[in-house]
């Protein structure tokens, strides 16, 4: 407890320190951090807890590279406010504060990209949904408190709070067919990576850890959480299927944390509706370890393009070296769901519970989690390819070498924690424990269970161990290579024009046209996110709106925007506290 | 222990050592049917053989990644051999490391650091292929996934070994679920080994898919780069065969053992036997109708699934 | 017959009927347009010169966002030039190696160029001789290049099997003439002919042609490959591309050898797809046609006295002219202009068929997609050997 | 399925021994009736002067016009061999490079795939990157387009390999009367037959030829 009570008094520090001198601030709040992390894993409670770590981490690395980064006077004690809203969103048990801390952790976001907009209309729509979600949560909140009368976290006996706050959350994240709110905010309004990252990482971990939470206090509901689960399936398939297809750098990460989200809620989704409590209790530590490998990973690489010039993968001109190259792939190999990383093992871990769910039912229902766990194999399948994209565009394909090196140092160690984190999520599945030492597994074996009896199992270490290990004797047994340099070979001509990303992942604009309403034209081939053109109709309508209100109110200049969001903020904490 | 760790090695060497034998046997007969003498059924022998004892050119950008990726996939491909039954009947030593599905998804870890350590060279070619093989991947990586679960829910476990037990029984062999799994994999086995009608190894660099990861390698990494290759082969045909086709016949026991590999040479001629039909009698599909074969076998198996729970 | 445009040889434009100097320069460039500028993303793909794909050395630029082929342009890397400052017999040597596998047309080409400028007909053995050795190239090469169709689809049998009648074509050409490429047999006086030719082997090799070209038509998959791919513009085509789309365009209807072909009564195929499919069912019936002339011809070995040629020899002061030489070789007309003054050739210019085939290969190639290529090139039988040559 | 059944018809195709060489591919060899000494390229109008003292096979073309004084033995086996390579006894992959050829050279290396001929027996392939292949067959005159290629190409290859030289035109010039070609095996013949060429190959590996 003293622990957390620390946290928070260097978090609450921070933003003040950050407007003082920014290098302090970042400081305060990656100390503060760290002891939250410190925080979550010594009170390790229930499956909860593994947010506070998560949520630490990402707030621990973002901050430390910022130390690095950061270029705007503002931007400090924006970056740690959100946090700090964070912070409290994550730690409060009081339904409001839960929500002003969800408020403070949102608005200096509004702010932020209203400073870096490119396009005016991007922080709008990230403010439009932000409050749209908001306002959700606050209706399913109120509801609650008049079902439970008490303003607290409590056991519900009904389901339709949970259900209104869920629609809240799931605008927040991003879930299909508010795709748009992920991507097009961070891309758009090309927020900095630092925040970039905590967007996309930590802020959607928020909503996550709110949608939990109301989940354990809710009575499971059957039919609700199938329609979760099937949604969630959905959004892994688009939000990978249009990740694939972009270029911008930011964008695909964004529709990949669109995907990744979409698999969180289904595995929610098996946990509310999962026949048996066993399955139900694995399902709920998936959830927890996928949050985890996507904060992690979904960190490093948004803090990987902040060490690009150009967003655009077409022509990347990223500050790279070996450090970051290791770095960069380890983080893409768990966002592709690769063993023996974190990522690797929540996939597993999704996949087999549901199918184990099918088994379970064994009735027409088991259709729907069927039908949904071969979308998130395909969706797995372009997962792959498009952080195979990512890497080979960002990194491999171009020359530019730096040598720097904290920040690639930064990017290495999230990606050693990530694939060394494959084989501790041993300690997150306690209950789910096996071994085999007539077959030379004495311990980390992890099984997925339904009922008594292990359904699967995989064993992270060794996966990590092996491989490696019969690589060197290969290495042993066959000799290292005698090398000669020498050009690539281009058919005996000097290569002059190297691969793009864009042709790359061509075949499916062409093969899937239907779907990407593929057009060729004379300057080259068009494709329409139809999602996207969806919600473009709403967020115009609410552009129009603010262009007028800020017009008459704030006579469009920056400075007055910020102070309204702040005493909105102040405004809104105070009614809430009261 | 000690039984379980010999069996391990009859079963892991078995597959190390004879797999580039049943590619040998194959191509000698495709080139018997088309009027030719062909080659002995050992040439993948001696083509390792030779590769082994030869320079390896690294292009000049080209990382460590390009030369000992090879070794790390080859060490992925040895791992798979202990994991799931491709000569033994039972679980060997290390079995458990993973279930079916960790299995799949180390398939997918190979073709990752496959694709990297090729396009590592920079080359266009292989980034040309790399392309195709990265837009059919999410249906043949999905593929791969659900028919592995085809036969997890219709055992309710996701270990291979019950499954093969399981499927032995003549009416779960013969039900609909397992007949289509059977289809669906076998197409799916088509396209992961490129055999036709979705490839064919020819001269022709404008056709290349899985040839693409292997254009800039050389010497000992392209080497072990076949050699996986053929290994990866005989992975999924044998589980195709053991646990879909003919899931019947091993033995166990050390003896057993030894006669388990020849009853997966049995098994094999008969898989060989398919196969030459389908590549001397088919001709290269066009590029874009490859994901209708794979859309065929991918609803092939969630039609399995379906079945099996239904 | 009406005149139609046949293709460009040194600033003249050659038509079926008559050669005329070039006012206006209209684009004949080996590249394929559409749209201008480059789009985002997209990249100038190097295909060649030293491809594994294709059998000769041959550089294409093909520009591309991805598998989509926007335009492509071919470039010859192999340019050979030929001096024609050196003994016309030498000079025929060379003729013979501008392409091998058409050396017969080649050879006639220029020969039946001389003979026009001197305006001396060699007598019919000789001419029948020459007729026989175009269709003996023509069925060769036509088996050739449904060999490369079956090869790139990956149809290993019906492929084993055309190379095998490949080679076997070439056996009984060099029982024959004593040479598989026709090398050394077309001399000034005439030709040489060692055996009489094995008609009845040539017919089996046609039959077992025909059963395997029945089969191959038979697979939908292999077809498909073919149908659609490499649609041209007809309008100046020529060759077996011009005959599948249905135009009566031959040089052996209005070339220098027609009148024989009259007599012997060839008939022109024809099909009605202007695509790789097309080309592929010309081919097919004209080696059954070419099997038919050359069974009526019956043709042996034969020298004459050249009466120009002694006049060449002797050198007669001021003997200048020019004399025109068209042939159809087996991918379309095939034309030569020998320019003499005072005597000695002073010029040579060269239309090749491949030449205007290669025009039509890049035209034809915008919106296909990389793995469709093959098929098209090879469906127009093009070989760069002819298309770099250069005679100074 | 119908493809299958016909090719185990039509059975193995491919011949036991040498047969049917086309004579004007073959070794040339003095049949005249006076002396030797006394033809030379000069008396007979040799293009390649490739006449005295005897016959030198790597220049001529078989123009003919040395017969009758000069006339074909049918032997085929006339690849001069430098270097063997006895590791690739078993396993030979070719690599052929036209650096500017009349396309007749090309045709009959292909050649040596028909069933008839089949290179495969013998362990030999082609192979469509340099990186996979073992040696290098360069056929045609050197033209100026295509000596930076043939450089790449060479370049590209793992140690140990070979150079081939196929064809009058690569070894000495031919006809064209321009530079030769260094190489390891050099094959002569306007263009040399597939007998001739698996010949060398064979031997060129170490085997007893063909």
């Amino acid at each position: 407890m003293v622990a957390l009570i620390v946290a928070l008094l260097m978090l609450g520090l921070s933003p003040v320190a950050a407007l003082i001198n920014r290098r302090s601030g970042y400081i305060a709040c990656s100390a503060g951090s760290a002891v939250f992390v410190y925080y979550g894993m010594t009170n390790y409670s229930n499956e909860l807890s593994l947010f506070y770590v998560a949520a630490g981490l990402v707030w621990l690395f973002t901050s430390v590279y910022s130390l690095y980064y950061d270029h705007h006077r503002w931007l400090g004690p924006l970056y740690t406010s959100s946090i700090l809203g964070m912070a409290i969103a994550l730690t409060t048990n009081n339904l409001l504060v839960f929500l002003a801390g969800y408020e403070i952790m949102t608005i200096p976001a509004y702010v932020t990209i209203g400073l870096y907009k490119k396009t005016d209309y991007s922080a709008f729509v990230f403010m439009g949904f932000g409050e749209l979600s908001t306002i959700l949560i606050l209706a399913g909140f109120l509801y609650s408190y008049v079902v439970t009368g008490s303003l607290s976290f409590s056991p519900l006996t009904t389901i339709t709070p949970f259900m209104i706050a869920a629609f809240g959350f799931m605008v927040k994240m991003g879930i299909l067919p508010f795709m748009v709110t992920e991507w097009l905010p961070i891309a758009h309004g090309n927020a900095p990576s630092n925040v970039s990252a905590i967007l996309s990482a930590s802020m959607t971990l928020v909503a996550v850890y709110g949608l939990t939470k109301m989940a354990l206090l809710t009575p499971r509901p059957d039919l609700f959480g199938f329609i979760l689960l099937g949604v969630g399936g959905f959004s892994v398939f688009f939000g990978a299927f249009y990740a694939y297809v972009s270029d911008h750098a930011k964008v695909l990460l964004g529709f990949s944390t669109v995907e990744n989200n979409g698999a969180i809620l289904t595995s929610i989704g098996v946990y509310l509706t999962a026949p048996t409590h066993t399955l139900a209790s694995f399902s709920l530590i998936t959830t927890a370890v996928y949050v985890l490998a996507h904060s992690l990973a979904k960190t490093g690489l948004f803090l990987d393009t902040g060490m690009m010039e150009n967003e655009y993968l077409i022509l990347p001109r990223i500050l790279k070296n070996r450090l970051s190259d290791v770095g960069g792939v380890l983080l893409a190999s768990s966002m592709s769901g690769l063993l023996p990383t974190v990522g690797g093992v929540a996939t597993w871990a999704l996949l087999e519970s549901l199918f184990m769910e099918a088994y379970t039912l064994h009735s027409a229902l088991s259709i729907i989690p069927i039908v949904t766990g071969s979308i998130i194999a395909m969706g797995e399948g372009f997962a792959t390819s498009t952080m195979l994209k990512f890497i080979i565009f960002a990194h491999i394909f171009n020359k530019r070498s730096s040598n720097e090196k904290t920040r690639p140092l930064i990017l290495l160690l999230l990606g050693l924690l990530i694939l060394a984190g494959g084989s501790a999520t041993y300690i997150f599945y306690r209950p789910f424990l096996a071994s085999n030492p007539a077959l030379g597994l004495p311990f980390g074996l992890i099984a997925s269970e339904f009922s008594s009896q292990p359904f699967g199992a995989i064993s992270p270490l060794y996966v990590l161990i092996l491989p490696s290990l019969i690589g060197a004797l290969v290495i042993a047994v066959f000799g290292k290579p005698r090398i000669r340099r020498s050009e690539v070979w281009n058919s005996g001509a000097p290569l002059n024009e190297a691969y793009t990303s864009f042709a790359y992942s061509n075949n499916i604009r062409l093969m899937l046209g239907k779907l990407l309403l593929t057009h060729i034209g004379r300057d080259g081939v068009k494709v329409v996110d139809v999602f996207w053109s969806l919600t473009h109709t709403v967020a115009k309508l609410f552009i129009s709106f603010s262009r007028h209100f800020s017009r008459t109110y704030m006579n469009s200049r920056l400075s007055w925007y910020v102070i309204y969001m702040i005493l909105a903020l102040i405004v809104f904490t105070v009614v809430v506290v009261a | 222990m000690i039984d379980q760790m010999v069996e391990a090695l009859i079963q892991v060497l078995g597959t190390i050592l004879v797999a580039p034998l049943y590619s040998g046997i194959a191509e000698k007969l495709k080139g018997v049917v088309s009027l030719r003498r062909a080659q002995s059924v050992l040439q993948p022998y001696y083509d390792l053989f030779k590769l082994l004892k030869k320079e390896t050119v690294v292009p000049s950008s080209a990382s460590e990644l390009f030369v000992y990726g090879p070794y790390f996939t080859f060490g992925v491909y040895v791992l798979i051999s202990f994991v799931i039954p491709v000569v033994y009947p039972r679980p060997v030593f290390l079995t458990p490391t993973v279930d079916f599905l960790g299995g799949a998804l180390l398939f997918s870890l190979v073709s990752f650091v496959k694709v990297l350590s090729a396009m590592d060279s920079k080359s266009n070619y292989v980034a040309l292929g790399v392309s195709r093989a990265a837009s059919f991947g999410f249906l043949a990586e999905a593929t791969l996934i659900t028919v592995f679960f085809a036969v997890a829910i219709s055992t309710g476990t996701n270990n291979p070994y019950v499954e093969s037990a399981y499927a032995s029984n003549p009416s779960h062999y013969l039900a609909l679920d397992h007949l289509l799994a059977t289809v669906s994999f076998f197409m799916l086995w088509l396209f992961e080994t490129g055999k036709l009608p979705v490839e064919s190894q020819g001269l022709s660099e404008m056709g290349m898919i899985d040839d693409s990861l292997t254009y800039e390698h050389s010497g000992k990494p392209l080497a072990l780069l076949k050699w996986g290759g053929y290994i990866k082969a005989y992975l999924l045909g044998s589980v195709w065969l053991n646990v879909f086709l003919l899931p019947w016949g091993g033995q166990v026991g050390v003896l057993g053992a030894f006669f388990d590999i020849g009853l997966m040479f049995a098994k094999w001629m008969i898989l060989i036997a398919i196969v030459l039909v389908a590549e001397t009698s088919l001709a290269k599909l066009r590029l874009f109708k490859i994901q209708d074969h794979l859309a065929i076998a991918f609803v092939l198996s969630v039609f399995s699934l379906l079945f099996s729970v239904i | 017959m009406k005149t139609r445009l046949i293709g460009e040889m040194g600033g003249y434009l050659l038509y079926s009927d008559h050669l005329e100097e070039i006012k206006t320069t209209k684009n004949t460039s080996n590249t394929s347009q559409e749209g201008s500028g480059r789009p985002v993303g997209s990249l100038i793909f190097q295909y060649g010169p030293a491809t594994g794909g294709l059998i000769e050395s041959v550089g294409m630029n093909i520009e591309t966002f991805g598998e989509y082929i926007r335009t492509i342009s071919v470039e010859p890397y192999k340019m050979r030039t030929i001096s024609i400052s050196r003994s016309i017999e030498d000079l025929l040597l060379s003729v013979e190696r501008v392409n091998g596998n058409f050396a017969a047309s080649h050879v006639t080409a220029f020969l039946t160029a001389l003979e026009n400028a001197y305006g001396v007909t060699p007598p019919r053995d000789v001419i029948l001789g020459r007729v026989a050795q175009i269709e003996l190239e023509r069925i060769r090469n036509h088996l050739l290049v449904t060999q490369r169709l079956t090869e790139h689809a990956g149809f290993s049998v019906p492929s084993a099997n055309l190379l095998y009648l490949v080679e076997e074509v070439n056996r009984v050409i060099g029982r024959a003439f004593g040479h598989r490429y026709f090398y050394g047999v077309n001399t000034l006086r005439g030709f040489r002919m060692d055996w009489q030719l094995d008609l009845p082997t040539l017919k089996n090799i046609v039959d077992e042609f025909q059963e395997v070209y029945r089969g191959i038509l038979d697979n939908r998959v292999f077809i498909d490959r073919l149908q659609g791919n490499g649609l041209v513009s007809i309008d100046d085509s020529i060759g077996p591309a011009a005959r599948a789309a249905g135009l009566m365009y031959d040089a052996r209807l209005d070339g220098d050898l027609a009148e024989v072909y009259g007599e012997i009564g060839f008939n022109i195929s024809r099909a009605d797809s202007s695509d790789a499919f097309g080309r592929l069912l010309v081919r097919g019936q004209e080696v059954s046609e070419s099997l038919r002339l050359i069974g009526k011809l019956n043709i042996r070995a034969q020298e004459y006295e050249a009466g120009w040629l002694d006049a060449w020899e002797k050198d007669i002061k001021g003997f200048t002219g020019g004399g025109l030489g068209r042939v159809e070789s087996p991918s379309g007309d095939l034309a030569y202009y020998v320019g003499i003054h005072k005597g000695t050739i002073s010029k040579v210019l060269l239309l090749p068929p491949s030449k205007v085939n290669l025009r039509l290969f890049c035209s034809s190639m915008t919106g296909n997609v990389f793995t469709d290529l093959p098929f098209n090139w090879e469906s127009f039988g093009i070989w760069m050997s002819e298309v770099g040559v250069e005679f100074v | 399925m119908n493809w299958f059944l016909k090719g185990v018809r039509k059975g193995v195709r491919t011949e036991k021994t040498p047969s049917d060489v086309a004579p004007w591919s073959t070794e040339l060899q003095f049949k005249g009736i006076e002396e030797e000494s006394g033809v030379t390229s000069e008396s007979l109008r040799c293009p390649t002067s490739a006449i005295g003292p005897g016959w030198i096979a790597e220049r001529c073309v078989y123009c003919r016009r040395c017969y009758p004084h000069y006339q074909p033995t049918g032997n085929h086996r006339m690849g001069v061999v430098k270097r063997v390579e006895k590791r690739f006894q078993r396993s030979f992959y070719l690599y052929p490079i036209d650096v500017g050829t009349c396309g007749a050279c090309n045709t009959e290396l292909r050649l040596i795939a028909s069933p008839q001929h089949d290179l495969t027996r013998f362990g030999i392939f082609f192979t469509n990157t340099p990186r996979h292949a073992d040696a290098l067959i360069v056929m045609g005159i050197m033209t100026k387009g295509m000596r930076e290629a043939f450089r790449r190409a060479y370049e590209a290859m793992p140690e140990p390999k070979l150079v081939i030289a196929l064809g009058a035109c690569a070894i000495s010039g031919g006809i064209f009367q321009t530079e030769k070609i260094e190489a390891d095996v050099v094959i002569p013949g306007c263009p040399p037959s597939p007998y001739t060429i698996l010949d060398a190959l064979i031997r060129a590996k170490g085997g007893r030829g063909w």
